[in-house]
């Protein structure tokens, strides 16, 4: 059972599936290391992502540039909307840590349920086949989706650690991620940070939905299923650390995808919420909440 | 008639679970959204009673909401140690974890769900008999919470809401009485589950999941949060006004969606435009 | 999707059901009746909408041959989304507001859930969908005229062992009430018959990751793999499977009877193996004219249609049963109404074929499709 | 005599910022210490520390000469270290009396088993606390506002509730966090009194404040702070006197 090839295999299919994961954890991680939120809206800008892909591929059949293009354009959009006419209202209020919780929930369902008006609740893929063709790179198979999401995960961070770490807009961010007050007062704009932070996730979530809508079916539900995955690898990877969320996420898809070599497969995902439990319970210190109140403007 | 009836109790139910829900984030300003795992809990605690063990019904109810009030100690010990804040997302993995857990146990009936709850009250006269238990249990949950919230104890909890460290600063202890609130509230949620488990005699994880959550806290807040009788009317409201629809003969495909848009806008616009609900008071926060 | 605002949604088609031609009510008399509690909306309507089309298709068909003696027949449907909660709301609406003496309803945890309240007044509830063995125990008021899975998981192992002979079986399925049974019954049937079931693993229902799990089973080294998952994981396991380069022969069961799976494998699904609890059109040709009314109706195909042909039947059944009443003059109770079931016991169905009531089970043939060059063709009929 | 208060070379810093280095400090009974210096100088820090919203990196705090370092805030309110705040932190959705009654040393009311099993000593408690608010009140001339939301009324007037709520603990040490900020006219004078009187009656004072006028007036002795140091301890004509202080301090 423990013979290479197979830890080979599994380690890089584990890896390869928790691509999607990482971009989502990325994109949540990183909101809320910068605005200081457990932003669920996320879950039904994956819809949005998702669908709107789906439509342009499906119902205009349009390249799949143009479906991505959308997708990008569309979710960009109404994540800033969100931005701009939800939260910053809320901050401008003062209002409390539950209000940004119960706003960005119900806001997800309410996008949920529109797109089940729209699209009903079959499962949908984006192109019809799920089914990627295998090559043997010395005797692990690796499916083009595979590769595509691997290469898609990579770039993805490489391109945000660069923004974070050179370009100004990024160090702007971590600035205001540190203490937005404070980053005021050397005259950088806290909203327009937050404004850039929600068009980033945006980006983010369209990847990961473009790779999740071409691994299996997706039901209008399904976000907010997968957003519980981005939460749990935010919560492990320690709040405000965004690349760690990403480990995290991939951590968590191998700690699955090998703990079946040593347990009952059905017991595979309580090991995920066993992980997450023993975080909350035991070392709850080791994932520190940023202090809100000095994140939210107005304060 | 049995079935007004039936959702008569469904309404009891949740009029206790959503004012129960408001004592601890309403007044106790603590955020969670795992109410419904204690609902479970009580549930599955008084249904796995009933079944394996003879005692009596009221008391396995009653031990169904210890058992809450246990979990709920664990939980909001363990994360009010960190801070108010992250209770938000500790409560959220807790109910994800034990229904995952419920699920994989046998002993539960797993995700299938546990049959075979005895009915104990037979006859024509069950119905009215769980109408009247539910009824007087909500209406006690509702002035129990009312006499909580006002004179010295409830003064105590609105200055902790309004400024936690000010309150500390004048000698109190506020990370008890957190824990104190929230284990109020969820073993009155757990009771609540012991009823519905012994009156509808089966349950399944699906049914106490994160939507869940979102449908009990859309009652707190469409009905006002921190208020006596918002929750009553929000879960009045929710559990009623589908039935009403139902007879507008709309094409199921459009309903049920329809539905959840409503209400999801319902929320939305509440939370902007009027943040404390049809029964509160306009306060400025939540 | 459990918002209780949704649970206690009730399916429009109470009243749409009602509101018949008035010609066909002033000349009937006092129509029967027929409660049919569905998932309309919510992630299972896929399927509870087509099953409700295909019922009534077959009230249509019985109310122009002349009805139930002379009564026509209405479908009274109610909403259930798949919920517990939703299903209980439905099944006191048929018996507290429509007064009726027996309904029908799918999908286990509806049934399970609405069990109490058969038993308790007395009402009879017929499963037509749902196959979870534990409906043979729900109570003296649930019957089933669905096979549950203990006869074609049984008898498709049996058969994987005895005609394809297969030894070494593997058996996967979903961490649900679907899969944890059947998956328990196969393992034991082929087990019994004298093979070994070399790996059992069950996975999440929420997983899309399965190469732990397929390796650990291609290591075992499975001559035959039985997948009892649902149409959505289904197709992602067995291209997973294929993608390790795993080429044994794919058994599944009626829920993989679903062309959706042809189109997401494409020539991964060739050798699949699937159970159908209902003839094709080969075995039945009245099956032909319920597809030529879709065709009509809708267009297409409907979801599962097997699972159409027993929606469809049971119009018939109900048939059966009010004219045995008739004929001993008793009136329609909960009571009488399983009387009539039980003795009557062999019921001629025109999409179904033979139907036969053993107690709380059914048994009925098991029909093996297999795909070739992308189609779903007879395999073996297994009685 | 022990002093009611004492510090012992009280160490606290925030990654690279000193806000609190080696300060040892006293204050005895009847005493109004004041507390001066630029502001980031440590003096609100150097409250959080004996207050205990904030925990010494080194140091040790003495109260009657018993160590009280494991004390929690909320023991260490109770054992008598009753503070203001400078942006006072008044309770925003009640009354002016409300905010009082929750404000005493001890409140069986926040006990649901006390409230709802001892009724009679609940009863009694509220009784006291109700009896010294109205009296506290009345010392600055507020029992007409009495039963008015906080947030209604003038800022001054909000600054003395601040206070008055602090009096309800009638514990040894009062530590006040820039009192005077923002407030001029009849509500400086009360402010003074009721401090002054405070000091009468046995407690041990100290005062952040930038109002140097009102420091003078005060206090017999003043510390002046910079950078989480003292840098001198003396009559308040002392440090006005020196320029170097002057210069940090207006920064001239």
């Amino acid at each position: 059972m423990l013979d290479p090839v197979i830890l080979a295999q599994i380690l890089w299919t584990g890896i390869a599936t928790s691509a999607p994961y990482v971009l989502m954890t990325v994109g949540f991680a990183l909101t809320l290391k910068v605005t200081g939120l457990w932003n669920f809206a996320h879950a039904g800008l994956m819809a949005i992502a998702f669908y709107t892909m789906f439509f342009v591929l499906n119902g205009l059949e349009w390249p799949l540039a143009a479906a991505l293009l959308a997708a990008a354009v569309l979710t960009g959009a109404a994540s800033l909307a969100i931005e701009v006419w939800g939260l910053q209202v809320l901050r401008d209020r003062g209002s409390g840590n539950l209000t940004f919780f119960i706003f960005t929930l119900i806001l997800s369902e309410f996008i949920i349920y529109v797109i089940t008006l729209l699209f009903g609740t079959e499962p949908e893929t984006l192109f019809k086949s799920i089914l990627s063709p295998v090559t043997i790179i010395g005797q692990v198979a690796v499916s083009d989706w595979d590769k595509v999401a691997v290469g898609v995960a990579a770039g993805g961070l490489a391109l945000l650690y660069a923004f974070l770490a050179w370009s100004r807009e990024g160090q702007f961010l971590s600035a205001v991620a540190d203490n937005a007050r404070l980053a005021e007062l050397y005259g950088i704009s806290a909203k327009r940070a937050w404004r850039v932070v929600s068009a980033i996730a945006a980006l983010f979530i369209v990847a990961a939905m473009y790779l999740v809508g071409t691994h299996g079916g997706v039901v209008p539900n399904s976000p907010l299923e997968l957003i519980l995955t981005a939460v749990i690898g935010t919560l492990l990877g320690g709040i405000g650390r965004v690349f760690a969320a990403a480990a995290a996420a991939v951590f968590l898809g191998l700690l699955q995808s090998f703990s079946i070599l040593v347990i009952d497969s059905r017991w595979q995902n309580l090991l995920l919420y066993g992980v997450l439990f023993v975080t909350i319970l035991l070392f709850p210190r080791g994932v520190r909440l940023p202090p809100l109140r000095l994140l939210l403007a107005g304060r | 008639m049995e079935y007004l009836a039936t959702i008569g109790v469904l309404i009891a139910i949740y009029v206790i679970l959503s004012s129960s829900y408001d004592l601890v984030i309403g007044y106790g300003g603590l955020s969670t959204v795992a109410h419904p795992i204690f609902f479970a809990t009580g549930a599955y605690t008084a249904g796995l009673l009933a079944i394996h063990s003879g005692m009596p019904a009221p008391l396995n109810v009653v031990l169904g909401g210890l058992a809450a009030m246990l979990a709920s100690v664990l939980l909001a010990a363990s994360a009010l140690r960190v801070s108010g804040d992250y209770l938000l997302i500790a409560s959220l993995g807790f109910q994800l974890g034990l229904l995952q857990l419920i699920k994989n146990l046998d002993f539960t009936g797993g995700p299938g769900g546990l049959t075979g709850i005895p009915g104990t009250v037979t006859g024509a006269a069950r119905t009215p008999f769980f109408l009247i238990v539910s009824g007087a249990l909500a209406v006690a949950t509702v002035l129990g919470i009312r006499a909580i919230v006002k004179g010295p104890y409830g003064r105590a909890i609105t200055a902790m809401r309004d400024e936690e460290l000010a309150f500390t600063a004048l000698g109190r202890d506020a990370t008890s009485m957190k824990i104190v609130i929230f284990a109020i509230g969820c073993g009155i949620a757990g009771i609540a589950g012991g009823v519905y488990a012994y009156y509808f005699q089966y349950i399944s994880p699906d049914q106490f999941d994160v939507l869940q959550s979102a449908a009990i806290l859309t009652m707190v807040v469409l009905g006002g949060m921190g208020t006596t009788w918002g929750p009553v009317v929000g879960a009045v409201l929710l559990l009623a006004i589908p039935q009403a629809i139902t007879f507008l003969n709309l094409p199921p495909g459009i309903m049920a969606p329809a539905q959840g848009i409503i209400f999801t806008m319902l929320v939305l616009l509440f939370l902007f435009l009027r943040p404390a609900g049809i029964v509160g008071l306009a306060r400025k926060t939540l | 999707m459990l918002y209780p605002t949704r649970r206690s949604v009730l399916g429009a088609a109470t009243l749409a059901g009602l509101s018949l031609p008035s010609v066909v009510r002033a000349q009937a008399k006092e129509p029967v009746r027929i409660g049919s509690a569905l998932p309309l909306t919510g992630s299972q309507a896929g399927y509870g909408k087509d099953f409700d089309t295909s019922m009534r298709m077959g009230a249509a068909d019985v109310n122009a041959a002349g009805g139930i003696a002379g009564r026509q027949v209405e479908i009274v449907a109610l909403d259930t989304q798949a919920e517990p909660q939703l299903g209980i709301n439905a099944a006191n609406r048929f018996i507290g507001v429509e007064k009726m003496p027996m309904f029908f309803v799918s999908w286990s945890a509806v049934v399970k859930a609405i069990a109490p309240i058969a038993n308790r007044e007395k009402v009879l509830a017929i499963n037509n969908g749902a196959n979870a063995p534990e409906i043979a125990h729900l109570g003296d008021y649930v019957y089933t005229t669905f096979p549950l899975a203990d006869v074609d998981v049984t008898k498709l192992a049996r058969y994987m062992y005895t005609t394809l002979g297969k030894r070494h079986a593997a058996v996967l399925y979903i961490n649900n009430d679907t899969g944890i049974e059947a998956a328990k019954l196969y393992r034991d049937t082929f087990t019994t018959a004298g093979g070994t079931v070399v790996a059992f693993e069950a996975y999440d229902p929420k997983a899309t990751e399965f190469t732990g799990m397929l390796l650990k089973t291609r290591a075992a080294n499975p001559d035959t793999v039985h997948i009892h998952g649902l149409t959505a994981d289904t197709p992602q396991v067995i291209a997973q499977m294929r993608q390790l380069g795993m080429q044994q022969r794919v058994t599944s069961y009626s829920a993989a009877y679903n062309p959706k799976i042809l189109e997401q494998l494409g020539p991964a699904a060739e050798g699949l193996i699937v159970t159908s609890l209902a003839p094709g059109v080969n075995d039945n040709k009245n099956v032909q004219k319920l597809l030529d009314e879709w065709k009509a109706a809708q267009n297409r195909v409907p979801n599962g249609l097997p699972y159409d042909q027993y929606q469809y039947d049971m119009v018939w059944l109900t048939k059966a049963l009010y004219e045995y009443l008739d004929k001993k003059s008793l009136p329609a109770t909960g009571d009488t109404l399983k009387e009539a079931l039980l003795t009557v016991k062999e019921f001629d169905l025109p999409m179904t074929g033979k139907m036969i009531i053993d107690g709380h089970r059914v048994n009925k043939p098991v029909y093996l499709l297999t795909v070739e060059k992308g189609a779903f063709v007879p395999l073996a009929t297994l009685t | 005599m022990t002093p009611v208060l004492r510090t012992e070379n009280l160490c606290k810093r925030f990654g690279g910022i000193v806000v609190s280095d080696a300060i040892n400090l006293t204050i005895g009974r009847g005493e109004i210490l004041g507390l001066i210096g630029p502001n980031g100088a440590g003096k609100t820090s150097l409250f959080n520390l004996i207050s205990g919203v904030l925990r010494p990196d080194a140091g040790s705090i003495y109260l009657n000469g018993v160590a009280i370092d494991a004390a929690a805030l909320y023991r260490r309110a109770r054992l008598g270290i009753a503070r203001t705040w400078q942006n006072m932190l008044l309770f925003r959705t009640m009354t002016v009396l409300e905010n009082l009654l929750v404000a005493p040393r001890t409140y069986p009311g926040e006990s649901i088993l006390r409230v709802a099993f001892t009724r009679g000593a609940v009863r009694q408690a509220e009784r006291a606390a109700l009896a010294r608010a109205m009296d506290t009140l009345a010392r600055m001339g507020l029992e007409q506002t009495a039963n008015e939301m906080v947030v209604d009324l003038p800022f001054g007037q909000q600054k003395l509730i601040g206070l008055a709520r602090t009096l309800m603990n009638d514990g040894p040490v009062l530590l006040l966090d820039e009192p005077m900020a923002g407030v001029e006219g009849a509500a400086y004078e009360t402010m003074q009194r009721v401090v002054r009187e405070e000091a009468a009656s046995g407690r041990a004072v100290c005062v952040v404040e930038h109002n140097v006028s009102f420091i003078r007036d005060l206090c017999s002795r003043a510390v002046f702070m910079a950078n989480g140091r003292i840098l001198q301890d003396g009559t308040v004509e002392e440090l006005i006197a020196s320029a170097a202080l002057t210069e940090l301090y207006f920064g001239v």
